[in-house]
This record gives C-alpha cells, structure tokens and sequence, in this order.
C-alpha cells in the first residue's frame, strides 16, 4: 500500500543536492540498506509518473531520509515543497545490500547520490570499512562528513582533480586491493552506469564479486512494466542474457551476474 | 443495491474494471496491494510462443499527462507463462477472472499461441489478440493497421479456440470503427480499445530520440479525449461489446467511456503512479451510481445524450 | 550572431516561429501585446468564400493537457477578409509576414478562395490549404482523410494561385506520409502538421458532450508526442519543406520539432495562455542556439540522431 | 501584457464563494465596472487555460478584488492558494457597462456571482439604486451589506423563498417598473444566461432597454479564438443573426442587440 509520507524537513545538503526528510514510519521499520521509495510527488502538474529514490537513512521513530539532486521537473518542484507537506510514498522497494560478517572490510565505491545510497548500509556493517568516492568535482561530494563518523574511512577521487585523487574512483579500488592482501573484502558499488560497469568487470576479472546496485529509469517500480531492465548473464537463454527488471531483481545485483557491454 | 456486475456476453464479470494489458505484469507484482478477485479481470501482459528479450533501454520516457513506452512485447514465452509458477498457476491460485493478451510475429504464430493457450485452458476467461502493439516491428501495429491482415489474425485466432476472444484495436488509423467491423466480421466477441498511439519525444540536449526505439507509444490522460471518440464512434458501428481504455485514472474516467459505449474499461497508465487505482476506479463507479440512483451499470453503456 | 532567420523555398522568413491558425484570430487582436512583424509570419484563422456561423456552443472543454476545440471555422468570408479593416488592410499595415489559411465546403470553393487572394495578393506571403479541419461537415477533415480527395483540392489550389502553397495535415489518419508525398506530388510548396486529433469528452453529471458539435479536435501538450513523430515521419517522406506544430509551449519544444525535420514551428493553444508565448519562443530558440553554439537556426533541421 | 498578481488575501466570502485580492496596480488603475481579469492560476496542473473573472472591486492603491465561487478543478486550486502566491492575470479585458447620468435610477439585477460583477458599478453610479438579488436559496446571496453600504436598496428573490420573494427574480422588476412610472431608469443584468434571456426579452418587449453582461466559456479572453459567442441580431446578414464574443465585443451588450432564443 502507497503511504503518507508528511515532510519534516526538506532542506539544501550542498549545491543542487537536497535532503528531505519524510515521516512514514511503516516504511522506515522495513527499510533494509540498498532499498529505494517511489515517490508521487505533490504538486507535479502535468508531469504524473513517481520518481524513486535511495533510502539514505532511517530512524526508528519513523523518519526516512533522501538526498537527492535537483536534475528535472520533479526534483524541481520536490526542492520547492514546504514542511507539512504530504506526498505518497511506495516502498522500501528493490533487494538490499547484504550486510557482511564482522571480519569482512566492506569496501563503498559511489559516485553521484551513491553515497547516499549507501550510507545506511555503512551505518548497518558490523565493520567499519572505506568509502570510496568519485565525483566530477569537489562540488559534487555529499556525505563524506557522515561516512567518517558511521567509523568508515573516506578517499575521494575527482575527474579535475579539485581534491583527493586526479582520475576515476576505480582507480583506487586497486589500491584498497593492494593494502589489504589477506582481508577477506565485501566491494558495493552505487553511481553512474559506467562507473558500475567497470567496477564490475574489475572485480569479476580479477576473480572477485560484489554487489552492484543498478538503477535505471523506472515506471511502475514494482516489476509489472518491465521499464527499468539492465542485461544480466542468463544461460538458459541462446543470447547468453536477459533483460532484468532492476526495481524487483534488483537494484543490488551480484557483479558476476551482470553483462558487461564488451561482451555483446 | 447497486449491481457493477456486467455480462460481456461470453464472459460474465463482477464489475467493468480490468488491468490494461503491460500495465499490471502477470498479475503477481500487484498481489501484495489488494486482492486480485476484487477486479472484474486482469488482463496479463502480451505473450508469444517464444520467449522474447524485448527493446533496448530507454524504455519509456514522460510526457505531458502521459508517458511514451517501447517495451517491445519482453515476455518468458507460452509455455513458461503456462507452467511458471509465478505466472498462470499462481493466477488461477488467486481466483483472478484471467484474460491472456496474446500476439505473434506471423498470422501462424498468433495461430500458435492461442491453439496453446486453448489446450490449457483452465483459469482463462478470454483472449486479447493484440494487434496494435506500435513497437514491435514485425506482427503489432503492422497487423492492426491494416485490415486485410487484421482480418487474417482474427479469423486464424477464431479458428484456434472456442475461448472467447477479444480484438485490441490500434488508434494509429483513419476509421477505426472499420477495423471493428471487420472484427466482428471475423468472429471477434469483443474489441478492446485504444492501444497507445504512436509518439516520439526529443531531448534537445544530446539530440536524441528519448526512447531507445525512436517512437513509442503514448498512453496516459492525455489520450483520453481521443479514446472516448474513438468508443463513440465503434458503439455505433459495431454490436458486440467494447472494453474501453486510454488515460482513465478515476471512476468519473470509467463512466465517460461506459456512457460512450463501453460495457466495461481497463486502467493502464494509472497503476504506474497508484497501484491501488483500479480499485479506486471501481469504488468511483459505486459512488457515480449511488449519487444518480443508478443501479444497474450496464444502464450508462451508450447512455451519453446526444 | 545567432542567425534565425530560414529559407522555405518560395519564402524566407525573420525567424522561424509562426502562429497557429485559428489561434491568433486575425493578428488584430494580439496587436497590443507585441508587435507583429517580430514573428516568422502570421497565420490567419480559416477563410472561405461565404462568411459562416461556425457552430453552436459550448465550442471548447478543457482536457489534460489541452483543450477540444470545434469552433466549425466561423469568419467574415474572404470579401469581407480582404476589405474589412480589421482584416487584411490592417495586416497589411502592420509589416507582417501574412499566411492566409483557406478551406471551402467543396473542391470548387478552395479554388475560388484562392483565387480570390490571389487577385488581391498584396501583403498576402503564402495560401495555407485547410484540409484538416475536424470540425465542419463539409471540407475539412473529409478532405484530408482521403487522399484522392486531398489531391483535387490541392491541385485546385495549385491551378489558381501562384502563391506559394502550404498544405496542412490531419492527424487522424494511418498514414500522414502519403498524404505529404500526395501533396507534393500536386504540386504544395510546403506541408504543415498537425492540425487537431479529433477527441470527445461528456460532462458524467449530464451525459452530454462538453463540446456542442459531440467531438472536437484535441490541442496543446498533450498532442506533442504524437506531432514529433509525424514530423519525423513527413521528414523522411517528402524534400519540401515542414512547419510543425502541435502543443509548441516553449523554445525547447520548438527545437524537438526541428530536430525531428520541422524548418518552421507554429504556436496554437500555448497563445491562450499566454499571448506572449510565440515571442517566449522566439527567444527561447536563441537562448538555445547560444548554449550549444549554433549559428543557423537551419542547422537543427532533421538534425536528430537515431 | 500579461501582469503578475501577487495575492494579499483568500478567504472565504460565504459558503463557496471566496473573494481573492491581487496587488495589480497597472491594471486595477484601468478597470471599469464591468470588466474582467483572466487569471492563470499558479500551480493549475493539467488544466491548462486561463479564468476569467468579473472584476469585483478595486482600489487606488492597486488592489483588485475577484469573488469567486470554487465548482471546479481550477477554483478549487485557487482557493488552497496562500497570500503571497503570484498568479499571471490579463485585463482589464472586455466592454465595461455605461455609467448612467446622476437623474438616472440604476437598476442591477443579479444572480449567482452577478452582484460582484456589478459592485464596482453600484459603487461608481452617480445615483443610488436598486439591486435585484436572486438566487436559490440565502446560501448564494452574497454581498448584499456592500451593496447597502454603496447606498443601493437590495431587494431579494430565493427559489426556494428562504429570504425576500419567493420566486424569480425577473419578477422583482416589473414592482420596480411599477413604482416608479416616471423615474429615468437604468437596467443592468449579470447573471445565469437564462436569467438575462428572461430580462432582455422584458425589457425589449416592454419598450425599455438595459445592457446585460453575458459571458460564456472562455478561452483566448481577447477575440482571437471564437470559443465564447453568444448570438447577437445581425439584419445585414441573412439569417438575421450573427456570434459575437462576449470578451471582446461583450460581456456587456445592450438588451435590444442580443438575439434571444424564442426568436429561433
Ligand atoms: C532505484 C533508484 C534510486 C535512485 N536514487 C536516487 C537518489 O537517492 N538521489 C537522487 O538524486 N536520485 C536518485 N535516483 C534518480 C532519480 O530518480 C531521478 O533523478 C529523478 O527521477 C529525476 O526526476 P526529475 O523529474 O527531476 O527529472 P526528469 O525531468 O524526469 O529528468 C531529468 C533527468 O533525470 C533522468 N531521470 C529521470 N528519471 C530517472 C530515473 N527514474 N532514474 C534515473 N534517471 C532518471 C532523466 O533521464 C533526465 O536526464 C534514483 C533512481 C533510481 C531508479
Ligand atoms: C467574463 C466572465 C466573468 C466571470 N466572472 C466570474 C466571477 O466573478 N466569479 C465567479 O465565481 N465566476 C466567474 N465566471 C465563471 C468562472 O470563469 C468559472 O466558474 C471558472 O472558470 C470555473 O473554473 P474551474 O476550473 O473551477 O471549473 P471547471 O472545472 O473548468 O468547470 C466547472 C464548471 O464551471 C463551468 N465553467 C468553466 N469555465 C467557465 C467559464 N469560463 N465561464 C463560465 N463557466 C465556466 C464549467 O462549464 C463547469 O460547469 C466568469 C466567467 C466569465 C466568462
Ligand atoms: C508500459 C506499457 C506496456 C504495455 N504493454 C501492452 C501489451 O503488452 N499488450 C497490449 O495489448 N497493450 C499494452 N499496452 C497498452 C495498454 O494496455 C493500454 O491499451 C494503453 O496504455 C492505454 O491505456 P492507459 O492510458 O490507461 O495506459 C501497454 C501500455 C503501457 C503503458
Ligand atoms: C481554437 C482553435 C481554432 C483553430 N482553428 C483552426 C483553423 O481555422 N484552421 C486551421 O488550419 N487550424 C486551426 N486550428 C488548429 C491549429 O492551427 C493547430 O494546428 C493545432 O491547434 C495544434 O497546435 P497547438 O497544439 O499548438 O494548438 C485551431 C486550433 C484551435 C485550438
Ligand atoms: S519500473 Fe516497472 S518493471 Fe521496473
Ligand atoms: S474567448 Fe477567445 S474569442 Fe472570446
């Protein structure tokens, strides 16, 4: 059932991103990290669709918070809506992270809201690990604050080099790699599509796995408009793929089930 | 007491409101949001004999009221939504009155599809042959516009199966209420109409088609206007029943296109922004009938004054 | 500089934005809020021979994202159109580029409204061939929804002006590029589309239609989609060139149509709500030019990449 | 131009009816009894179009007042809105009514929204007059204290005879007709179409005449789009009448023009 969800708080975090808060605490108690709601957003005119978004965090007096980037008109008019206000939330929807064992180092790669995808499963690991955080520029860095004090380590990579290190965030997993050579790892991805891909073929290449979320334009959010599919490895089927529906499969899927492009 | 039961001649349904084909999955996505028996039917998404990977992604993309979709027909194929647990035994589990959107991409698959379905009939009320889907190339829309091969799909269908059968028709055409009559000439019980009317969206910045597929079909409130003409017009031009459909999102929707012809509606687009909208759907009806006294809803079929 | 001015064969214009007939009445009545010669052109509201009622009321209902109209062409008849000073004289007058939109209840008609402006052709850049009107019995869109029938009217036209000719397209058939290849073929300089998408709404209180004439022709966003792709469709037809309309609110909508093949965009029922919207276009189209560095506004045309 | 509105207050004037107030100096300098405002209304969703709305009152200091009567999709929205709102408004558009000489007995007679139609009239007649009220019952008469305060009578007509005469209110004018046998009078009507059917065809045939406002469904509010015609009598043309938009060359006709429907 689509829930009330009265707005708290709905305020600047940094730039264009927003944080909002919702009071809808059905939603909250079920919320596992890596989940989204599908948000009909009050007001939206003419344009009618919902619009999901990560659940960066939940409390257990019923609050659910997201953090997202004002890209379009429904963000647009999201940014613009005042405490009190109620909009209709679906959720927690999608298959969530896993959480690892406490002797297992979970290593976030994120770029763009990934970070706040992630945080609440960074909050959950019984270990506290490193976030890895890739960004255009320093301007598009959110959240670092609150990774270092849910006890993760924070190295950030900028494509201008305006801090952290000069060049993509798949650059440093290496690294991370390379320093922990006997500690048995737990690598999540959340951000762009490509950087999921490499990200992806990095750790399935090397004979790792992990857990990419992958998100895509959606409709329904639900599994029934098959809107929102990603190519996984099928081999029951001739192509070697299918398409699956990153709403209900996912949005976490396992790396070494994903079809990376080069492969088509 | 207000009776929303209404006789499709072959089928009897205990109210006018059914799912539209691809906007309600197989049923077992929206099983957690009411129960599937308190529809008049579910109309599961199209099915052909093969499985089938569907279009490449962007899949849809919004428009004003609406929405643009080239799903392409992705579906697991017959013999899996026969047997698939979460597909066909698990409609006839929920009790759902179950109506099998169906296509092909030759006159013989269609043929195919419904021979298969007939011989494993139990828990299917009726099929919808889909002959209007804008987003396949071969079979869909080129079978729903042209009424030679439309007539060629039906009569194949009839052939195949004494289940009853309904004829979706595309809005993508000068006269639809011909392609109607040739329905009804070729042993259709039904029609269903609209399907999506063909549209393309642009995104100015990178300068490419939103919709992977170029064009997509256009569903949503906007169509409605042109959905509610097009019932009018094949209410006078036909005599079996029509399931109207195209932007419906309250019970007020459903009496226009009832009052416009159709004997009962299905709600697409609608479920995407409020899974719980076909049941609202239903619930408006019962207050429009309470407000006016009616108390049978076959009284508003047609009834629109003009 | 950012150039908008555009090449349509026979004529050129400042820049590429027109109004859509039937929108902007005669120029006169938006003359207060900007001047007229700042747009690509003028498109007066359908002339024929006699002056006519048009049809009873109401003539317009609001619909999602957009409007049903069947106004049923009401004017003065071209006599009155060419000597009345509020028509063409103050056209004239005002520096505008002046598109004159015609239709006529038979093939005869259309000839001798031509004929008529041509006799008279001062100020007059181009005759706009009305055979999409879905709101008249006679003429309009039984004109152009039959192609032979389209062709004589056209071909009429042709014989009596030397004027150039634009014809403008219906919706509301299965193919909308054969009737531009029929229209070029016939010897039209120029096609426009779309006109209207014949709609209905009923009021469920009264059961009546909310427009008097039953259906009406559908306008504004919630057509877009559905005018992209016929555009895109007409592009891939036919050389002459396009002017596009359909649901054009803002300079990015205006860009899509040119993406998809428009070399000239039209603005309709955006002007009711605000009477300022084809000059926001205008400026919008530069505003858009300058972000992604374009000089000439031409570059655009069919530009889209698929 | 279109000017931007900015809305001071929105409240409720009488059960549905509101009165909204909008600081549009540049037009509430020009108004003229009679005139209207077509408003589009912030926040209007999927409806479109502009309303248009009588001009109720207005001030030197810029204020315009509009009373409206919420029955739809866009005075409903309206009405939720909170002072502070910018709304885009047109106007003063169409014909405004003749202000009469101070001999003249001004008589207005109203129904529905038609007494804040003709309050600025009431307030800038030289003379003091009548006002006919009908309505159906005293839930819709609406600003008859204002009207008193203008120095106008108010006599009251209710279909259900819950207030004043129990009848028609057309009825109400032949008692005025009769009172004052030698009195210049001045007839003014704004309300239901078929209430001003009624009064035109009183006054024609009686040998008097008055100006009706007659508005219908409108869409452009400037003559360019023929949606809002009402029949006039036209003898230069052959059927003897001819449309006429009511935002242009109306709302206010004078009685004899108008072509009433028996006349079919
Ligand atoms: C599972 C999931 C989780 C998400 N979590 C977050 C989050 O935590 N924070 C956040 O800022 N954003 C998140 N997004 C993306 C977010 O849904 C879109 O940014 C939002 O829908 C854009 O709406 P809009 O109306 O502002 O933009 P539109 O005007 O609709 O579009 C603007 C741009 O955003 C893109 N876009 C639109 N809808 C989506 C969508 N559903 N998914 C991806 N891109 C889209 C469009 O292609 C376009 O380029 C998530 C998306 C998914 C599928
Ligand atoms: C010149 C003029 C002056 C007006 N002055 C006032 C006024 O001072 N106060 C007031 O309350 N109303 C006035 N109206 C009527 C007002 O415009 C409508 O009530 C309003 O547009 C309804 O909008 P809506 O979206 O709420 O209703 P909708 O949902 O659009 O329609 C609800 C009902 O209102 C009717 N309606 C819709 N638009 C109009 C319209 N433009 N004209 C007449 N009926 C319409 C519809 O037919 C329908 O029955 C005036 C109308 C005109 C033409
Ligand atoms: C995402 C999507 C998928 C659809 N898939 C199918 C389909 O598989 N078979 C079919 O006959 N119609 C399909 N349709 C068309 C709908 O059944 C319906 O005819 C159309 O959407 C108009 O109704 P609406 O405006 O209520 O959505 C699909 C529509 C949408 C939006
Ligand atoms: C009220 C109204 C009147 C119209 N009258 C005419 C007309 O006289 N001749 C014509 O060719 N098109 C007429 N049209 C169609 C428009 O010119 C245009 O093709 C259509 O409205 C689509 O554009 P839009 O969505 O921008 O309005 C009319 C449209 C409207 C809304
Ligand atoms: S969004 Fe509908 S299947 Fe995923
Ligand atoms: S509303 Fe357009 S002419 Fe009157």
């Amino acid at each position: 059932m689509p829930q009330h969800g009265e707005i708290i708080s709905n305020e600047i975090l940094k730039d264009s991103y927003r944080k909002v808060v919702f009071y809808v605490p059905d939603i909250a108690a079920k919320t596992q990290p890596g989940q989204f709601v599908h948000v009909k957003i009050a007001n939206l005119r003419d344009r009618i669709l919902r619009r999901p978004f990560s659940i960066c965090n939940v409390t257990p007096d019923g609050m659910l918070t997201v953090v997202y980037k004002v890209v379009g008109s429904g963000t647009e008019i999201l940014a613009e809506l005042p405490p009190g206000t109620v909009c209709d939330l679906m959720g927690p929807l999608g298959n969530p992270f896993t959480i690892g064992d406490d002797d297992e180092l979970p290593v976030i790669v994120a770029g763009g809201y990934g970070s706040a995808a992630t945080y609440l499963l960074a909050q959950r690991s019984p270990a506290k690990g490193i976030l890895l955080l890739g960004a255009r520029s320093s301007d598009d860095l959110i959240l670092t604050e609150e990774f270092k004090s849910a006890g993760f380590e924070v190295r950030i990579a900028t494509n201008d080099g305006s801090v952290g290190h000069h060049g993509l965030v798949t650059e440093l997993v290496a690294d991370v790699m390379r320093e922990n050579p006997k500690r048995k790892m737990r690598f999540y991805g959340c951000g762009p599509f490509g950087m999921l891909m490499a990200l992806g073929k990095m750790l399935t290449r090397g004979g790792m796995d992990g857990e990419l979320s992958l998100d895509h334009l959606m409709c329904c959010g639900v599994g029934a408009c098959f809107a929102c599919v990603v190519k996984v490895k099928d081999e029951s089927n001739a192509d070697g793929w299918r398409y699956a529906r990153t709403c209900k499969e996912g949005p976490v899927f396992q790396a070494h089930k994903v079809y990376y492009p080069e492969e088509n | 007491m207000t009776d929303l039961s209404i006789d499709l001649g072959k089928i009897q349904l205990k109210n006018p409101v059914m799912t539209a084909s691809g906007t309600f999955g197989y049923g077992v996505e929206y099983a957690d949001f009411f129960p599937l028996d308190q529809l008049g039917a579910v109309v599961v998404k199209g099915i052909r004999m093969e499985p089938s990977h569907g279009n490449p992604t962007p899949r849809v993309a919004e428009v004003s009221s609406g929405m643009l979709n080239a799903i392409g027909l992705q579906g697991p194929g017959v013999e899996k939504f026969l047997h698939g647990e979460e597909y066909m035994p698990f409609l006839r589990r929920s009790g759902a009155t179950v109506i099998v959107n169906i296509w092909g991409k030759t006159v013989e698959e269609y043929r195919e599809v419904a021979a298969a379905l007939d011989a494993d009939r139990e828990g299917i009320a009726a099929l919808e042959i889909n002959i209007s889907c804008p987003n396949v190339k071969e079979g869909g829309v080129a079978f729903g516009t042209d009424i030679n091969l439309a007539s060629q799909v039906i009569s194949a269908v009839r052939g195949a199966t004494s289940l009853p059968i309904i004829t979706k028709l595309s809005p993508n055409v000068t006269s639809i209420a011909d392609f109607a009559r040739a329905a009804e000439a070729c042993g259709s019980d039904m029609v269903s109409l609209i399907n999506t009317i063909t549209g393309m969206a642009i995104d100015v910045r990178t300068r490419r088609p939103k919709i992977a597929n170029v064009t997509g079909g256009l569903s949503g409130p906007a169509i409605k206007p042109v959905a509610v003409r097009m019932v009018y017009q094949v209410y006078k031009a036909v005599k079996i029943p029509i399931i109207g459909m195209g932007g419906i999102m309250t019970g007020e929707d459903a009496v226009e296109f009832m009052l416009a012809g159709a004997s009962a509606v299905a709600v697409g687009t609608a479920i995407f922004i409020d899974p719980m909208a076909p049941i609202k759907v239903i619930a408006g009806i019962r207050e429009y009938m309470d407000e006016f006294g009616i108390k049978q809803v076959s009284e508003l079929i047609g009834a629109v004054k003009v």
